[in-house]
């Protein structure tokens, strides 16, 4: 299995606190790899860095063989790595087709486009349509995305990302604040990606976490603490001790 | 625009323009209706027309309307639709006004240099150039950095007016400013026709290609960046370059504007770059209501049709009612005149959908 | 009896008919000849176009509001000191109130706006305010009662030549009626021997004078010459005084609006002795300036009548005398040559209108500041008569 | 050349008296309050109807005029302003402006449009001698007011407890009523105080600037400012900022005059590309 993305040493520090630490990380293309660890490890962060939201105090993102560690946001995303955040990050005024299309025509450069009206271009459109239908946001496009029940908010997180149709996924808790009953939902969406996208989720629920990754990393205080399979870290020790609010041992 | 889904979402909605090989109740086929004219628009621009005949003797306050509203209509682009407020907006009116002055003087008021036409171009494309060389100033910062900012230019802008007296006339302004006839067939009369007809058209044209640009992919990515800038970013879209881009057109617009202004009242002025009016075109939009592109027109209307009305009862006293107006309509209305309209709408025929309001 | 009483009845009413008629007859001919103001009445000039306005409804007051057998009606409205509204308020008046003067006129550049319009429809403009020499050049239809700036200041040059001031700072505001006084005092006090160690231009807008005050004192100079617009001439003076520069022997001269007589009320006694020229005091001793400041003040709560209230008063002048010229003709063309020439006694003092450049003669007086009465005044205490402004061909 | 630094000074902590209330309704409280000068121009009123009218002594006017704009403030939050915390800053521009509208025409209906200079007593005009350089007396008054002003500012919102509390409930006013805060109150409270600052600028400013019905719009301008390059979230930020402001300023009119209209918006747009939340900003703003 090849590489999709990598870091080499990548350190973020806030001032005198280091939110990643000298993190050296690679994933698998097709991967579904999980990332863990308790409140402030840093996993945000890491996935904020890898996105480029944040820039890195030092170190290297690489992204199928390419340093990216300069890169902006948009030149990554159109290099093929998409996000969810923890937080919505929607467009509240616009529908859900829309919202769709948006990330649509940025990826077929159908964006600048200024004199053909809204809708012209079908294609792109019914791309959008299928797509959230395939998510079951297909009945409700034409609404406020405000408006709608936070669940499927959660859902439409997913839906953008998707549309500039990554090589990488990071899903950054995907299903965090959704009621029970609208979270088997996004879980099967999660389940039903297609397997050429290789994904990172960061999870604190741990049933979603050891049903859905195959791999997992834990961070801790911003260091890569432990990484293996699921059964692996299912059986760590100091996995569970971490996990217990126990002290924390240092990484090596 | 969510305002138009709301009429789409009406079972009367009317059926799929010609244009559009997309199915009927397609995705595409309701994307396409946002940019389908609406019956309230047609009245719109029926009343501005007809006001030529309704108000004979109102016909230079009616341009100066226009005007007003066009430069309010060139920050609804970048505030209402890409999020971006600015209180600078008078510095490219008044380059605008300039150019087109210039222009018109070097002429002698003969074609082919005193043409009016060829000055409003001028004008757009000198404050559309100004535009760009300052719309990188406004790309970082909270909202009153970006007030701050753009007022700055603006500012600096006018002292500049004043400064270069040789060019500009200084202080006292530019006068001798005679465009040749529009066309070469319609001069510039004292009773304000040719003025009154030529600023509607322009103003008519140019909120057209806005209402286009509103209406395609590119104004959706806009409206993208205004409703979450992070989000746009990280699905990949260039939103520095579209804000430059905007906010590039916006200048070119509002330089078109102060150009109609100098050209209709043959003279220019610093003030044209002044503080109050890049503030009035601001006050006039949000009171009209920002995000519906008829906000600055029906605002700048509403807002000189009061002014005018309350000088004259008052000559001295008006500020005092028209401050009240504002006071009462933000206290008990959200959205400026647009948003009063809408709420009127929604107490005679509730819908679902309540906050649908395309404002931010 | 009975019969008498009706015939007389039938008489009377026969009478009050006969005399109603020609009276109804009368009232149907006599038109009304409409004046439209135009002036700052809101807005950072406010007090500029208030006392023309306040001038104009005085002067109607106290002379009636009929001429040549017209009604004189004066329509006032409010620019806001902004130059696209006087142009477009100066086109409506035209246009829909067909009115045969306008006046007013805060600022040059308000003036300036509407000299297109007033050219093409012929209609006279009275500027009541504006003082920028060129104004009156830029349309044949422009008369002006105020004042010009180099007409001003030449006498103020002159004076300070002959008493004893050898070296000068200017400072005036960056602006047309700033660089024409410092140009005229400039070139007269140097031809006069005088000079002019440093010009200073301060910004229009600018909230503290203290650099340019404090250069002006660095150059150790006899006199400081001082010319910004009026609302800024309390702030000045105040700073000029907080400064001690008239402690440290420096005079201050400058045309008389940084002495304005309506805000002089206002300052205290460290302004006395500042020595300005200009065309009116409100203590000008003559028996017509003292009636009306007396019903200027009865009309307006006591406030003090100034150079722009008595620029209102003497543009109502002007046009009544030009109605009673042409007889109640309101042809611009015969208004204009009515208003060529035309002398009257102005609460200033004698004063005309020049028959070639349209522009304003009148004495200007040199006055130093005193305290008299409990108030501070402009006292005259010497003049240039009939002056003319020194740059019109 | 020391008088010039001190004018400088001075003319800074002229801006920094105008502009403190703003500073404390802006930046502390988040709403957009552009009706500042309105207040200012209630003290200054209140100081030129005193003085002028009233022949009362210029120190009684100072407290007057303070007490008198933060009454008036207190009044308008609560029956307007608190209305509109929630609500976009347009619409707070909006309702501001049209605030300073009939504050404008008010003052000219009762007072009429001509300039009103306040006329000091005599043991604070002319000057004195300090270290060689000539200085006003007025001018040293307003720099130790501004001073005492700043210092006492910054104690009350960093080390009290009305300090903290205010700061938690402009952070999140859900939290802070949790906690047990009279979130209602604090803001009247906090409002009436950055009126009343304003109220003393108005006060301490009248006789410098003098004051007429423009005044709210004339001066607006230079509130921003201040506030914009200072940044708004701390009180020592807006000070500095109109130290470094005033100083270029006459440093610039008395060295370079021929560009000097253009030095003090030249500062702010460079220092906002370079620093667009302003100088000295207490960490990131949400």
């Amino acid at each position: 299995m090849s590489v999709v993305l990598e870091t080499k040493n990548l350190v973020k520090r806030f001032g005198g606190i280091t939110a990643t630490d000298n993190v050296t990380f690679s994933l698998p293309s097709g991967a579904r790899h999980a990332l863990i660890g308790p409140n402030g490890a840093g996993k945000t962060t890491f996935v904020n860095l890898l996105s480029g939201v944040l820039p890195a105090t030092s170190g290297k993102v690489i992204l199928n063989g390419e340093d990216i560690t300069e890169w902006t946001v948009r030149d990554r995303s159109r290099a093929g790595l998409a996000r969810t955040f923890q937080i919505n990050q929607l467009y509240p005024d616009l529908t859900p087709l829309k919202s769709v299309l948006i990330a649509i025509n940025e990826r077929e450069n159908a964006a600048t486009s200024w004199f053909p009206r809204l809708g012209s271009r079908s294609d792109l459109v019914d791309e959008a349509a299928a797509l959230l239908t395939r998510l079951n946001l297909g009945e409700r496009m034409h609404e406020r995305v405000g408006s709608m029940p936070y669940g499927l908010q959660r859902l439409l997180e997913i839906a953008i990302a998707l549309a500039s149709k990554p090589k990488v996924l990071l899903l950054d808790e995907p299903a965090a604040g959704v009621p029970e009953g609208e979270r088997e939902q996004i879980l099967d969406v999660v389940a039903a990606l297609p397997d050429h996208v290789s994904l990172i989720l960061i999870e604190h629920d741990m049933d979603l976490v050891f049903r859905f990754a195959k791999t997992l990393s834990v961070l801790v205080n911003g260091a890569l603490f432990v990484e293996g399979t699921r059964d692996e870290i299912a059986n760590d020790p100091r996995v569970r001790q971490v996990y217990l609010g126990e002290e924390v041992i240092a990484h090596g | 625009m969510s305002v138009v889904d709301k009429d789409a979402a009406a079972p009367a909605a009317a059926s799929a323009s010609p244009a559009a090989p997309a199915a009927k109740q397609s995705p595409s086929w309701r994307l396409l209706l946002d940019a389908k004219w609406r019956w309230y628009e047609f009245a719109f621009w029926l009343c501005a027309a007809a006001s030529f005949w309704v108000f004979p003797r109102k016909l230079m306050l009616l341009s100066e309307i226009f005007i007003l509203g066009l430069l309010a209509l060139s920050i609804d682009l970048v505030l209402g639709f890409a999020g971006l407020v600015t209180l600078g907006q008078g510095a490219f009116f008044g380059i605008g006004a300039y150019a087109a002055g210039l222009m018109a003087q070097a002429g002698m008021g003969a074609a082919p240099l005193s043409d009016p036409l060829l000055g409003l171009l001028v004008a757009g494309l000198v404050a559309g150039l100004v535009g760009f060389a300052t719309s990188f100033l406004v790309l970082r910062g909270s909202d009153l950095t970006r007030l701050m900012v753009t007022l700055g230019v603006a500012l600096i802008v006018e002292e500049l007016i004043v400064k270069f007296k040789d060019i500009t006339g200084g202080s006292d302004g530019l006068q001798g400013v005679l465009s040749s006839p529009v066309l070469g067939l319609w001069s510039f009369d004292l009773f304000g026709y040719t003025a009154f007809w030529y600023s509607l058209t322009v103003t008519f044209v140019i909120f057209l290609f806005c209402r286009r640009l509103i209406h395609s992919n590119y104004g959706l990515s806009l409206l993208a960046i205004k409703g979450n800038p992070l989000r746009a970013r990280t699905i990949g879209m260039p939103v520095n370059a579209r804000l430059v881009s905007i906010y590039t057109i916006a200048a070119a617009i509002a330089g078109v504007s102060g150009g109609l202004l100098t050209q209709t009242t043959q003279f220019a002025s610093p003030d044209m770059a002044a503080f109050h009016r890049s503030a009035d075109a601001l006050l006039i939009l949000i009171f009209g209501g920002a995000g519906y592109l008829y906000g600055g027109l029906l605002g700048a209307v509403a807002f000189r049709v009061m002014q005018d009305f309350l000088g004259n009862i008052t000559p001295q006293y008006w500020l005092f009612y028209v401050g009240l107006v504002l006071v009462l309509l933000v206290l008990f209305v959200r959205g400026g005149i647009i948003g009063l309209m809408m709420a009127m709408r929604d107490k005679i025929s509730p819908r679902d959908d309540k906050d649908a309001g395309g404002r931010q | 009896m009975l019969r008498r009483d009706l015939l007389k009845g039938a008489a009377t009413a026969a009478i009050a008919i006969a005399a109603g008629l020609p009276a109804t007859v009368a009232l149907a001919q006599q038109q009304t000849v409409k004046v439209g103001f135009i002036g700052a009445l809101t807005g950072p000039q406010a007090a500029s176009g208030r006392q023309m306005a306040n001038a104009i409804r005085l002067y109607q007051q106290l002379n009636g509001d009929t001429v040549a057998g017209k009604k004189i009606e004066v329509i006032f409205r409010d620019d806001t000191g902004v130059a696209d509204q006087t142009r477009r308020i100066a086109q409506e008046l035209i246009v829909n109130e067909k009115v045969a003067f306008l006046a007013g006129f805060s600022l040059t550049p308000l003036a300036l706006a509407v000299a297109p319009v007033i050219t093409q429809a012929k209609t006279p403009a009275i500027i009541m305010t504006a003082g920028t020499s060129v104004i009156t050049e830029r349309s044949p239809y422009f008369a002006r009662v105020s004042f010009t700036l180099p007409q001003q200041t030449m006498p103020m040059a002159e004076w300070a030549a002959k008493n004893g001031i050898k070296t000068v700072v200017t400072l005036v505001s960056d602006y047309g009626p700033g660089l024409d006084s410092e140009k005229a005092f400039f070139e007269k006090f140097t031809e006069l021997g005088g000079k002019v160690v440093a010009q200073l231009k301060a910004p229009l807008a600018n909230p503290d004078f203290a650099p340019f005050l404090q250069r002006a004192a660095d150059a150790k100079p006899d006199a400081i010459f001082l010319f910004v617009p009026g609302p800024t001439a309390g702030p000045l003076m105040r700073q000029v005084v907080d400064r001690g520069l008239t402690k440290g022997g420096i005079k201050i001269i400058g045309p008389g609006d940084i002495t304005e007589d309506e805000q002089l009320v206002s300052m205290d006694d460290s302004v006395v002795g500042t020595i300005t020229s200009h065309f009116y005091s409100v203590l000008h001793d003559s028996p017509l300036n003292k009636k009306f400041v007396a019903e200027y003040k009865k009309a307006n709560n006591g406030a003090r009548p100034n150079f722009i209230g008595v620029g209102g008063w003497d543009g109502m002048h002007a046009i009544y005398e030009a109605l009673k010229k042409t007889n109640g003709d309101t042809n611009g063309d015969k208004l204009m040559a009515a208003l060529k020439g035309l002398e009257w006694e102005s609460p200033r003092g004698k004063m005309s209108i020049d028959a070639n450049t349209r522009d304003v003669v009148q004495d200007v007086y040199i006055r130093r500041v005193e305290r008299k009465d409990g108030e501070l005044y402009n006292v005259e205490f010497d003049v240039v008569r009939q002056v003319k402004d020194p740059y019109h061909k | 050349m020391l008088t010039i630094l001190f004018d400088g000074v001075a003319y800074g902590m002229l801006l920094f008296i105008l502009a403190v209330g703003l500073c404390v309704t802006l930046g502390l409280m988040n709403f957009v309050n552009l009706a500042h000068g309105a207040f200012a121009m209630a003290g200054g009123y209140l100081t030129v109807i005193m003085m002028n009218r009233m022949g009362i002594s210029f120190w009684w006017c100072l407290p007057a005029a303070f007490i008198f704009s933060a009454l008036l403030g207190a009044f308008l939050e609560r029956t307007l302003y608190r209305r509109l915390y929630d609500k976009s800053h347009l619409d707070q521009v909006l309702f501001s402006i049209g605030l300073i509208f009939m504050s404008m025409a008010a003052v000219d209906y009762f007072m009429g449009a001509t300039q009103q200079i306040v006329n000091l007593p005599p043991y604070l005009t002319g000057r004195i001698e300090i270290f060689g350089a000539q200085v006003g007396v007025y001018r040293l008054f307003v720099i130790a007011v501004c001073g005492v002003l700043a210092i006492g500012l910054q104690f009350i919102i960093a080390r009290t407890r009305f300090g903290s509390q205010l700061r938690a409930s402009v952070d999140d006013g859900r939290v802070a009523r949790g906690l047990g805060i009279d979130v209602t109150r604090i803001f009247s409270l906090t409002f009436a105080v950055g009126s009343g600052l304003a109220g003393l600028g108005g006060a301490l400013g009248a006789s410098i600037l003098s004051m007429d019905p423009f005044f709210p719009l004339k001066y607006m301008i230079y509130f921003l400012i201040v506030i914009a390059v200072g940044g708004a979230t701390t009180i020592t930020g807006p000070f500095f900022a109109s130290l470094l402001l005033g100083i270029a300023d006459v440093g610039g009119k008395y060295f370079v005059p021929v560009i000097g209209g253009f030095i003090i918006y030249t500062i702010m747009v460079a220092v906002l590309i370079f620093r667009p939340e302003g100088l000295f900003t207490r960490g990131k703003r949400r």
